[in-house]
C-alpha cells in the first residue's frame, strides 16, 4: 500500500510540475488567426436576471460583425465571434476567459460586460497579454491597467468630475446633492465628483450625498433627504430603474430641481419610463444621439441592427456592443497583416482623436488609456408623442 | 423498598387560566409501579411532561430520590435516572433500530467530538461496546432481529417495543411508560405486563405507568393514582381503586 | 351491502392483506378483530379506496367500487371514521362537522338537520362547537370524529379503531352510541382492538391474523369460543 | 416623516399583495412556492403583449390575462407539482426554485430583454393630504389589497374554503370526507396564479416591467408573509405594512446604505421574540 | 485494509484523472470549483441533512471564509498553515451566532432568518469599504505554498482541494457514526425523544450550525486561494440557493449525495452551454432541477443505491419473510 502511495505521490508532483513549463511558441500570426478567419471572444451575462444589459450588448456586437462579414470581411478574413455566459460572477468570467484564451484560442476579448466579471478576469488577461478592447463598465481599474487593454466607455471618476463641472460652470449651482446607487458606478461617481469639487476649490457647494440600494423599490426617504438641503442640482447616478423611480417620487412630492444623471440613461428608456417626471432631466452622452436623423453613423447602427435582429428595438447597450465591435475592428484595419498581439497592440495605440464611429475622440497611446474623453449634454424633453433628447452643449472635456 | 424515588409536592400548571394539573401531590418509593388512570383529559400526560421538564410547574416542587428536581433541564433529567416512553411512539423515524438504541446510551458514551472525527481507538471501543449493550436489550425484548430496520417499516407493536428497548438501554431507575399497551389486545397486554414485571426486577426500576387498559394496570401495578380534572380522586390499591365509588363514577363507568 | 372478494393489499413488497372475504348485510353492525397489524386498517383502507396496490373486488349495493377514487366512493354513501381519529386540528369543531357534509353540497339537503342529528348524540359538541378541534381531549375528539362521520348521511359507516386511548367510561359511552347509530339504520363495520366490547355490540364478526380471515361467526357465539377467548381475550 | 411612513404603507401593500398567493398555497400544501414572483412577471409581460400588440384596451387586457393567469396555475400544477404530489416539500420547493429559472429564461426570450412601462389603473391627479402628496393610484392597490384580503378570509369559511383548510391539515381525511383532493389543490394553484397576475399587474406600473421587476418583492414579501405569520392572510398585510415602514424609517433617520442590514436584523429578532410570526398563532406539538 | 479498497480505488481514479485527460485550464478551474462546492455541501447536508436545520444565508460564511482569506493573506502575509484555523475560528465563531436563532425558530422562520442573515452579509461585503474593499473586492491573493513549491496551477490546486475533501469525508463519515451524528438525527426526528435521552437539543442545533460554517469557511478559504481575488456579488443569496439545490439533487442526509450533488450543478452548465438557444443553459438547469426531483426524490445518490438495492435484492426478500405488518 505504502509503495503504491508512494508512486502515486511522484507521479503527480513530477506532472504537476511538468505542466507548469509548457512555453507558448511564437509566431507571426497569433492564436485565433487563420486564412480566413479571425476568432474573437467575449464574455458576459446572457442568461439570468442580467441577460437585460448583455443580450443586446451581444447582439450589437453580432449586428456590427454581420456587417463587416457580409462586406467581406477584414482583409479576406471573417470575424467569427465567441460568446461566452458568465451569469455576472466573477469567478465564472475567469473560468470562461480562460476556456476562450487557452481552449478556443481566440485573438482579443471584445466587449466583456459587467464590473465584476471584467475586475475578475482583469489579472489573467494581463498576464496573458491578450488584447481586451472595450470593457463594459465604466471603472477607472482599466484605464490604469494600459498594455493590452483599451477602455472605450468613459469612467465614473472622468463622468462624475465632468457633471459638477458643468453644474457650477453652466447652471450656476450653488448647493448640489447627489443621488448614488451603492454600486461601481454610483460610487465611482461620487469620488469623481468629490475629486472635481476638490480641484475647483468647492467642497461647500456639495449639500448632500444620498446613496440607495440598487434594488431599492421605494425612494420616498432618499428624495426627502435630498429635497431637505434645496439642492439647485441634483446628480442622479444609477442603473436603469431606479433612476426614473427616482424621478417619479421625485415628482410626487413635488421636489423642484435641476436633475443631471449619467450616460447610463441617456437612452429613450428613461423617458418612457418616467415620462414627464423626466422632463429637463440633463445627461451626459458620449454616442451621439442615435435617434437623431442626421448622425449618419448612428443611422446605419439603427439600420443593420434591425436587418440582423428584426425583432428587437436597438437601444444604447445595443449601442455600446457595435461601439466595442466598431473600434476593434478599426483597430484590425491598422494592424493590417501584422496580426500578433504586439501588432495590434501598436496598431491601437495609433487612434488618436479617433471620430468615425458612433463613439467619438478616441485617443490610446502608450500610456493614455482613457477611452472616450469628451462628451456633450443633452436635454430630456417628454413629448407625449415624440420624447427625445435636445443637444445642449458640444463635446467637452475637463481640461 | 421504603425510600421515595419520585415525590410531587403540590404541583400546579395551568394554560390559559385553565387549570390542567390542581395541586397534585403523591409520591413513588423506590421498586414500586404506580398506575395513573383517569378520563382524557384528566391531567396525566401533562404529569409526565413535567416530569420530563417539557414543561414547568406553576408552583410545587418535585423531588427524585429526595434532591430537588424543579429546575432541571429537559435533557438534564435523564442523569437523574428518569427515561420515558411517549404515548405516541417518538422514535427516531429515519435511524435505524440499532442506532435508535445508541442515542438512548448517548449519555454514557464519554468521548468529545474531536476524538470521535479522527474516530480513535478509544471511541471505537465505546462504540462497540454500546452496540453490543443495545443488542443485548433487543434480544431480551425479542426484536434483536429488527436491529437494522428503519421504525417506519415495523408494525406499531414492534415500534413499541423498540421504544421501550431504548429507554432501558440508558440505565433508567425510574421508567415512565405512557400508555405502553394502546392498540394491543389483551392477550398481547397481558404478555407485556409480565415482561414489565421481569424487567423491573432485572433492572432494578421504579415505573410509573399510564395506561387506560384496566385488566393490566390491575395486574401490574402495586398502587394506581387517579386523576380527574387535574386532581388526584383517589389513590390505593388496585382492589380498592376498583371499588372506589368515585372513581367508577369519573372514569370506570 | 358491502361484498369483499379475495381482496389483496400491497404495501411495497410487504402483503398487507393475502386474499380476505368479507359480507356485510344491510342494518347490521360487523366488527372485525385482530392483533396488531393483522391488516384492519389495510382493510378499510382499501374499502375507501385510500390504498392504490390492490386486487380483488369490492362490491357496494353491487356497484364495484374496487378501483373508484375516494371522493366517488364516500359520495355512494361510505363514511370512514379512520384511526387516530384525524379530525382537522385547527378547524373548528362546527367547520369539522360542516367538512363532514361536503358530499352533500350539491344536493338540497339542509346540512342544518344533520347538525342536530349528531348534537344529538353528542350535546358536548354543541357546547364547543366556536373551539378549535384540536384543543379538544381524546374523548371529545373520537365523538367529532364519529359525528364528522356521520355528517354525509352515509349508508354504511366504518369506524376505525374507536376506542384506542380513551377512558372506560368513554369507551362504553361510544360504544352505546354506536349501537344507537346502528338503530336508526346505518350499517356499521367496526374495528377493533377491544375485542371484549366489540363482540358484545356486534352482530356478526371476523377475526384477521397476518392478513387473513382465521374465523368468523356471530359473535355471541365467538365470545364463547374458547380458542378466540385465549387469544383475544386474555382469558 | 409622515410621507415616508404613507410610501412605507403603500410599498407595504405591494409586497402583501404579491405575498397573498404565497401564503395561500402555504396554507394548502406547506409549499412555499419560490416562482410566485416570476408567474407574477410572466403574466405581466402577457398583459403587456395584449394591449401592445394586440392592442386591446386595458379594461379587457386584464381579465383576460386573469384568465390565462388561471391556465398558467394549471400548467404548473399538472406539469410539475402532481407528479411531486408524493414526494417531500423541500423538492416541491426546489423545483419551484427551477421553475424562476425556466419562467425568467422564456420571458427573456419570448418578451425580450428591455424595460417596459406599464399603465396605471387609474391615472388621476395626485392628491395632497396634510402635507403627505398621494397618487390615487396607490391608494387602489392598497384598497385592493384589502379587498383580496377580505374576500380571501370570507372564502374560506365557505365549503369549499373549508375543503382547502382541511386538505392543508390532512390529506387523507379530507378524502374520506369526499373530497377531491386534486381539484381542490389545482383551485389552490389557480387562485394563486390569479392572484399573482394581479399583484404583477398593479406593481408594473410602480416599478416598471422587465423580467427583474419581481425578484426585489418577492424576496420582501416572503419576509413579510413570514414577519407576519405563514398561516394569516393578515399576517402578510402587517408584515408587509412593517417592512415598508421600517425600511423608509431607517433609511430616512439612520443609514440608507445600511437599510437593508438593519431591517433584516429587525426581522430576525422580531422572529425570536415571536417564532410564529407577528399574527400567527403558535402550535405546539402534543407528546 | 480490504475493507477500504473501493474508496481508494475511486480516490486514485480522481488522482489520476486530471493526469490522463489533461484538462484544459479553464476546465481545471471548473473542476477545482466543484471540488469547493463539494466541501460546502457536505458541511451543508450536516446542517439540513442530519440536523435538520434549514440555512438559505450559507454563501455568508463562504464569503467569510474567502474575506478573511483575503485580508490575512494581503494585509498581514500570513501563510495558509496559519490561515486556516482562523478562518475555522472566524466562519465557527459566525456559525455559532446564527445558531442562535434557530434555537426558537423552525421551517419557514429560520429559512427567513437565515437568509437575512446572507442578505446583510452579502451588504456588508459590498459596504464595508476599508475592509473589504467594496465592490472592487480584493485582489493579489498569494498562493498557497508547501515547502517553498507554490500552488500556482490549476493542477497543484486540485490536489491541494482534494487533500480538503478527503478530510472533509473522512471527517463528515466519522461523525454521522458516532454520538455528535446521532444526536443531530435524533433531534431532526424527534425533539422532544432526544431531550428526554439527555440530548441538550440547543448546544447540538448550535454545534451543526458551528460545523456546516467552519466547512463552510474552509471551502471560502480554498475559493480566496483557488481565484487569488474576491469580490461581494459571488457570494449572494444565489450562491446559497445553489448550495440547497446541490444536495437536494444530490441526496440529503448523504455524504456521497453531497458530492454528487456538488459536482453535478457545477459542471452542468459546461454540457449544456452548446446548444445554441439563448438563455438554453438557465432555462435547461431550472428544468433539469425539476426533472431530477421528480424521477430522484432521495437525490441522484439514489441511483446507486437502487443499483445496490437490485443487486441485494434477493437477501431482502429473504429478510422480510420476517417482517410481520
Amino acid at each position: 500500500m505504502k509503495k503504491i502511495l508512494s508512486i502515486l505521490l511522484t507521479l503527480i508532483l513530477s506532472i504537476s510540475l511538468l505542466s507548469g513549463c509548457g512555453k507558448q511558441t511564437k509566431t507571426t500570426l497569433a492564436q485565433g488567426v487563420e486564412e480566413k478567419t479571425i476568432k474573437v471572444g467575449t464574455i458576459g451575462p446572457t442568461s439570468g436576471p442580467i441577460a437585460i444589459v448583455g443580450v443586446p450588448m451581444l447582439h450589437g456586437m453580432q449586428a456590427y460583425f454581420n456587417m463587416v462579414n457580409d462586406e467581406g470581411g477584414i482583409n479576406g478574413r471573417k470575424i467569427e465571434l465567441i460568446a461566452k455566459d458568465d451569469q455576472f460572477k466573477p469567478d465564472l468570467a475567469l473560468q470562461k476567459a480562460e476556456e476562450l484564451v487557452e481552449k478556443d484560442k481566440v485573438f482579443a476579448i471584445v466587449g466583456q460586460l459587467g464590473t465584476p466579471g471584467c475586475l475578475g478576469t482583469l489579472d489573467y488577461l494581463k498576464e496573458k497579454g491578450i488584447p481586451a478592447v472595450y470593457q463594459g463598465t465604466g471603472v477607472s481599474a482599466f484605464a490604469k491597467a494600459k498594455g493590452n487593454y483599451f477602455p472605450v466607455q468613459p469612467n465614473y471618476i472622468f463622468e462624475g468630475g465632468l457633471l459638477v463641472k458643468y453644474a457650477i460652470d453652466n447652471l450656476k449651482a450653488n448647493s448640489i446633492a447627489i443621488i448614488y446607487g451603492n454600486d461601481d458606478a454610483g460610487k465611482e461617481e461620487l469620488e469623481g465628483v468629490k475629486a472635481q469639487l476638490k480641484k475647483m476649490g468647492k467642497e461647500d457647494v456639495l449639500k448632500a450625498e444620498v446613496p440607495f440600494n440598487t434594488q431599492d423599490l421605494d425612494f420616498s426617504a432618499h428624495v426627502q433627504k435630498a429635497a431637505e438641503v434645496k439642492p439647485d442640482v441634483t446628480i442622479v447616478v444609477g442603473y436603469q430603474k431606479a433612476v426614473p423611480g427616482i424621478l417619479l417620487e421625485a415628482k410626487k412630492q413635488g421636489f423642484k430641481t435641476q436633475f443631471m444623471t449619467s450616460y447610463i440613461n441617456a437612452d429613450l428608456t428613461m423617458l418612457t419610463l418616467a415620462k414627464d417626471a423626466a422632463d429637463g432631466v440633463i445627461v451626459t452622452a458620449w454616442v451621439p444621439d442615435i435617434t437623431d436623423p442626421n448622425n449618419q453613423a448612428a443611422k446605419k447602427f439603427i439600420e443593420t441592427y434591425k436587418k440582423y435582429f428584426p425583432n428587437e428595438t436597438p437601444n444604447a447597450f445595443a449601442a455600446a456592443g457595435w461601439v466595442a465591435a466598431e473600434v476593434f475592428v478599426e483597430g484590425l484595419k491598422r494592424a493590417g497583416n501584422d496580426l500578433s498581439w504586439e501588432g495590434y497592440i501598436k496598431a491601437m495605440e495609433t487612434f488618436n482623436d479617433w471620430n468615425d464611429g458612433i463613439a467619438k475622440g478616441i485617443t490610446y497611446t502608450k500610456d493614455r488609456r482613457n477611452g472616450v474623453e469628451k462628451m456633450y449634454f443633452m436635454k430630456a424633453v417628454w413629448d407625449e408623442k415624440l420624447p427625445r433628447f435636445e443637444k445642449i452643449s458640444d463635446f467637452v472635456g475637463l481640461e | 423498598m421504603n425510600k421515595e424515588a419520585l415525590n410531587f409536592k403540590d404541583i400546579t400548571i395551568a394554560f390559559g387560566g385553565l387549570k390542567a394539573i390542581d395541586s397534585l401531590s403523591f409520591d413513588v418509593k423506590e421498586g414500586e409501579i404506580v398506575g395513573i388512570i383517569g378520563p382524557n383529559g384528566a391531567g396525566k400526560t401533562t404529569l409526565f411532561n413535567i416530569i420530563s421538564r417539557f414543561y414547568k410547574q406553576d408552583t410545587g416542587k418535585i423531588e427524585v430520590f429526595s434532591e430537588d428536581a424543579s429546575s432541571l433541564k429537559p435533557h438534564d433529567v435523564i442523569n437523574k435516572g428518569i427515561v420515558r416512553t411517549f404515548q405516541n411512539v417518538e422514535l427516531f423515524k429515519h435511524m435505524t433500530v440499532l442506532d435508535n438504541l445508541l442515542v438512548g446510551q448517548h449519555r454514557h458514551l464519554s468521548y468529545n467530538i474531536f476524538s470521535s472525527l479522527i474516530m480513535t481507538k478509544k471511541v471505537k471501543k465505546i462504540e462497540e461496546d454500546a452496540k453490543k449493550k443495545a443488542f443485548e436489550i433487543l434480544t431480551i425484548l425479542g426484536i434483536e432481529n429488527y436491529a437494522y430496520y428503519y421504525p417506519i417499516n415495523l408494525p406499531y407493536g414492534i415500534q413499541k417495543k423498540v421504544e421501550l428497548a431504548r429507554a432501558l438501554v440508558s440505565n433508567p431507575k425510574i421508567l415512565i411508560l405512557d400508555e405502553p399497551a394502546a392498540g394491543m389486545n389483551d392477550t398481547e397486554t397481558i404478555d407485556l405486563s409480565n415482561k414489565l414485571r421481569e424487567l423491573k426486577e432485572k433492572f432494578k426500576l421504579t415505573i410509573i405507568v399510564i395506561e387506560h387498559h384496566m385488566p393490566f394496570v390491575m395486574n401490574i401495578c402495586d398502587r394506581v393514582v387517579v386523576l380527574n380534572f387535574g386532581k388526584k380522586i383517589a389513590e390505593g390499591t388496585p382492589d380498592e381503586i376498583k371499588s372506589n365509588p368515585l372513581v367508577i363514577e369519573a372514569y370506570l363507568g | 351491502m358491502l361484498t369483499i372478494k379475495n381482496l389483496k393489499v400491497n404495501y411495497g413488497y410487504v402483503n398487507a392483506l393475502k386474499g380476505v372475504d368479507i359480507e356485510i348485510k344491510k342494518g347490521q353492525i360487523v366488527s372485525i378483530l385482530g392483533s396488531n397489524g393483522a391488516g384492519k386498517t389495510s382493510l378499510l383502507k382499501a374499502v375507501s379506496g385510500l390504498v392504490e396496490d390492490k386486487s380483488g373486488a369490492i362490491l357496494f349495493d353491487g356497484q364495484d367500487i374496487t378501483n373508484m377514487q375516494t371522493d366517488k366512493i364516500v359520495s355512494l354513501g361510505i363514511s370512514h371514521c379512520p384511526e387516530g381519529r384525524r379530525i382537522f386540528p385547527q378547524l373548528t369543531v362546527e367547520e369539522n362537522l360542516k367538512i363532514g357534509a361536503y358530499v352533500l353540497r350539491n344536493k338540497k339537503i339542509n346540512i342544518q338537520d344533520e347538525f342536530e342529528r349528531v348534537y344529538n348524540f353528542f350535546p358536548k359538541l354543541k357546547e364547543r362547537r366556536r373551539q378549535v378541534a384540536g384543543t379538544l381531549s381524546g374523548g371529545e375528539q373520537q365523538m367529532l370524529a364519529i359525528g364528522r362521520a356521520l355528517m354525509s348521511k352515509p349508508k354504511l359507516l366504518m369506524l376505525d379503531e374507536p376506542s384506542l386511548g380513551l377512558a372506560p367510561i368513554i369507551v362504553n359511552e361510544i360504544f352505546k352510541i354506536i349501537k344507537e347509530i346502528n338503530s336508526e339504520g346505518v350499517t356499521v363495520l367496526l374495528i377493533e382492538q377491544n375485542a371484549n366490547g366489540a363482540l358484545k355490540i356486534s352482530d356478526y364478526s371476523y377475526v384477521l391474523e397476518l392478513g387473513q380471515v382465521v374465523s368468523e361467526g356471530d359473535s355471541r357465539e365467538l365470545l364463547n369460543d374458547e380458542g378466540i377467548r385465549k387469544s383475544y381475550l386474555g382469558a | 416623516m409622515s410621507q415616508v411612513i404613507v410610501s412605507g404603507i403603500i410599498t407595504g401593500s405591494l409586497y402583501a399583495l404579491a405575498a397573498l398567493g404565497l401564503v395561500l398555497i402555504f396554507k394548502t400544501s406547506d409549499v412555499v412556492n419560490f416562482a410566485q414572483g416570476e408567474m407574477a412577471m410572466f403574466c405581466t409581460f402577457i398583459a403587456y403583449t395584449f394591449m401592445t400588440f394586440i392592442g386591446l384596451p386595458y379594461y379587457i387586457a386584464f381579465p383576460l390575462t386573469i384568465v390565462c393567469a388561471g391556465i398558467l396555475g394549471v400548467i404548473v400544477y399538472r406539469l410539475i407539482i402532481k407528479p411531486l404530489s408524493k414526494t417531500n416539500v423541500l423538492s416541491i420547493m426546489i423545483a419551484t426554485l427551477g421553475l424562476i429559472m425556466i419562467l425568467n429564461g422564456l420571458a427573456g426570450n419570448i418578451f425580450g430583454f428591455e424595460t417596459k412601462s406599464f399603465p396605471k389603473l387609474i391615472n388621476a391627479k395626485n392628491i395632497n393630504i396634510f402635507g403627505v402628496s398621494l397618487e390615487p393610484n396607490s391608494i387602489l392597490i392598497v384598497l385592493i389589497t384589502l379587498a383580496i384580503m377580505l374576500s380571501l378570509f370570507f372564502y374560506f369559511k365557505t365549503m369549499e374554503g373549508i375543503a382547502i383548510r382541511a386538505v392543508a391539515q390532512d390529506v387523507d381525511a379530507a378524502k374520506l370526507m369526499g373530497i377531491s383532493v386534486k381539484r381542490v389543490t389545482v383551485t389552490t394553484w389557480i387562485i394563486s396564479s390569479m392572484l399573482a397576475a394581479t399583484a404583477g399587474m398593479l406593481i408594473a406600473p410602480t416599478k416598471f416591467l422587465d423580467i427583474n421587476m419581481m425578484s426585489e418583492v418577492h424576496l420582501k414579501s416572503f419576509c413579510a408573509a413570514v414577519l407576519g405569520g405563514f398561516n394569516t392572510f393578515i399576517g402578510p398585510a402587517v408584515g408587509g405594512v412593517l417592512i415598508g415602514i421600517l425600511e423608509n424609517l431607517v433609511g430616512k433617520y439612520i443609514s440608507l446604505a445600511w437599510k437593508t442590514v438593519f431591517a433584516f436584523v429587525l426581522i430576525v429578532v422580531m422572529l425570536v421574540v415571536r417564532p410564529n410570526g407577528l399574527c400567527g398563532k403558535s402550535y405546539r406539538k402534543k407528546v | 485494509m480490504k475493507k477500504y479498497m473501493k474508496q481508494v480505488i475511486l480516490l486514485a481514479i480522481f488522482i489520476i484523472l486530471p493526469l490522463i485527460f489533461n484538462f484544459n485550464r479553464s476546465f481545471m478551474t471548473l473542476l477545482n470549483m466543484a471540488g469547493i462546492y463539494v466541501v460546502i455541501a457536505i458541511g451543508f447536508n450536516i446542517l439540513l441533512g442530519y440536523a435538520g436545520q434549514i440555512s438559505l444565508g450559507h454563501a455568508a460564511f463562504v464569503g467569510i471564509g474567502a474575506y478573511t482569506t483575503a485580508i490575512l493573506s494581503t494585509k498581514f502575509n500570513l501563510s495558509f498553515i496559519l490561515i486556516i484555523p482562523i478562518v475555522m475560528l472566524i466562519s465557527g465563531l459566525l456559525g455559532f451566532v446564527l445558531g442562535l436563532p434557530a434555537l426558537r425558530l423552525q421551517g419557514n422562520y429560520l429559512a427567513i432568518a437565515t437568509l437575512g442573515f446572507g442578505v446583510a452579509f452579502s451588504h456588508i461585503f459590498m459596504e464595508w469599504e476599508s475592509v473589504t474593499g467594496g465592490f472592487s473586492g480584493i485582489k493579489g491573493i498569494s498562493p498557497p505554498s508547501i515547502f517553498g513549491y507554490q500552488l500556482k496551477t490549476r493542477l497543484s490546486m486540485y490536489y491541494f482541494i482534494l487533500i480538503f475533501i478527503i478530510i472533509s469525508i473522512i471527517f463528515a463519515k466519522n461523525l454521522i457514526k458516532t454520538k455528535t451524528g446521532r444526536a443531530l438525527m435524533a433531534i431532526r426526528d424527534s425533539e422532544y425523544a432526544a431531550m428526554s435521552l439527555g440530548i441538550d437539543v440547543a448546544k447540538y442545533k448550535t454545534i451543526a450550525f458551528l460545523i456546516s460554517a467552519v466547512y463552510a469557511g474552509v471551502a471560502g478559504c480554498l475559493y480566496a486561494f483557488l481565484f487569488r481575488q474576491v469580490y461581494p456579488n459571488t457570494f449572494d443569496v444565489g450562491m446559497s440557493l445553489n448550495i440547497l439545490a446541490m444536495i437536494v439533487i444530490g441526496g440529503i442526509a448523504s455524504i456521497e449525495g453531497s458530492v454528487v450533488g456538488a459536482l453535478f450543478i457545477t459542471l452542468i452548465p459546461e454540457f449544456l452551454k452548446n446548444i445554441k438557444i439563448q438563455n438554453a443553459s438557465f432555462i435547461l438547469t431550472g428544468l433539469l432541477l425539476i426533472l431530477c426531483v421528480m424521477y430522484f426524490p432521495y437525490g441522484l445518490i439514489d441511483i446507486y443505491r437502487r443499483f445496490k438495492m437490485w443487486l441485494k435484492k434477493k437477501r431482502i426478500a429473504v429478510k422480510d419473510e420476517g417482517v410481520k405488518v
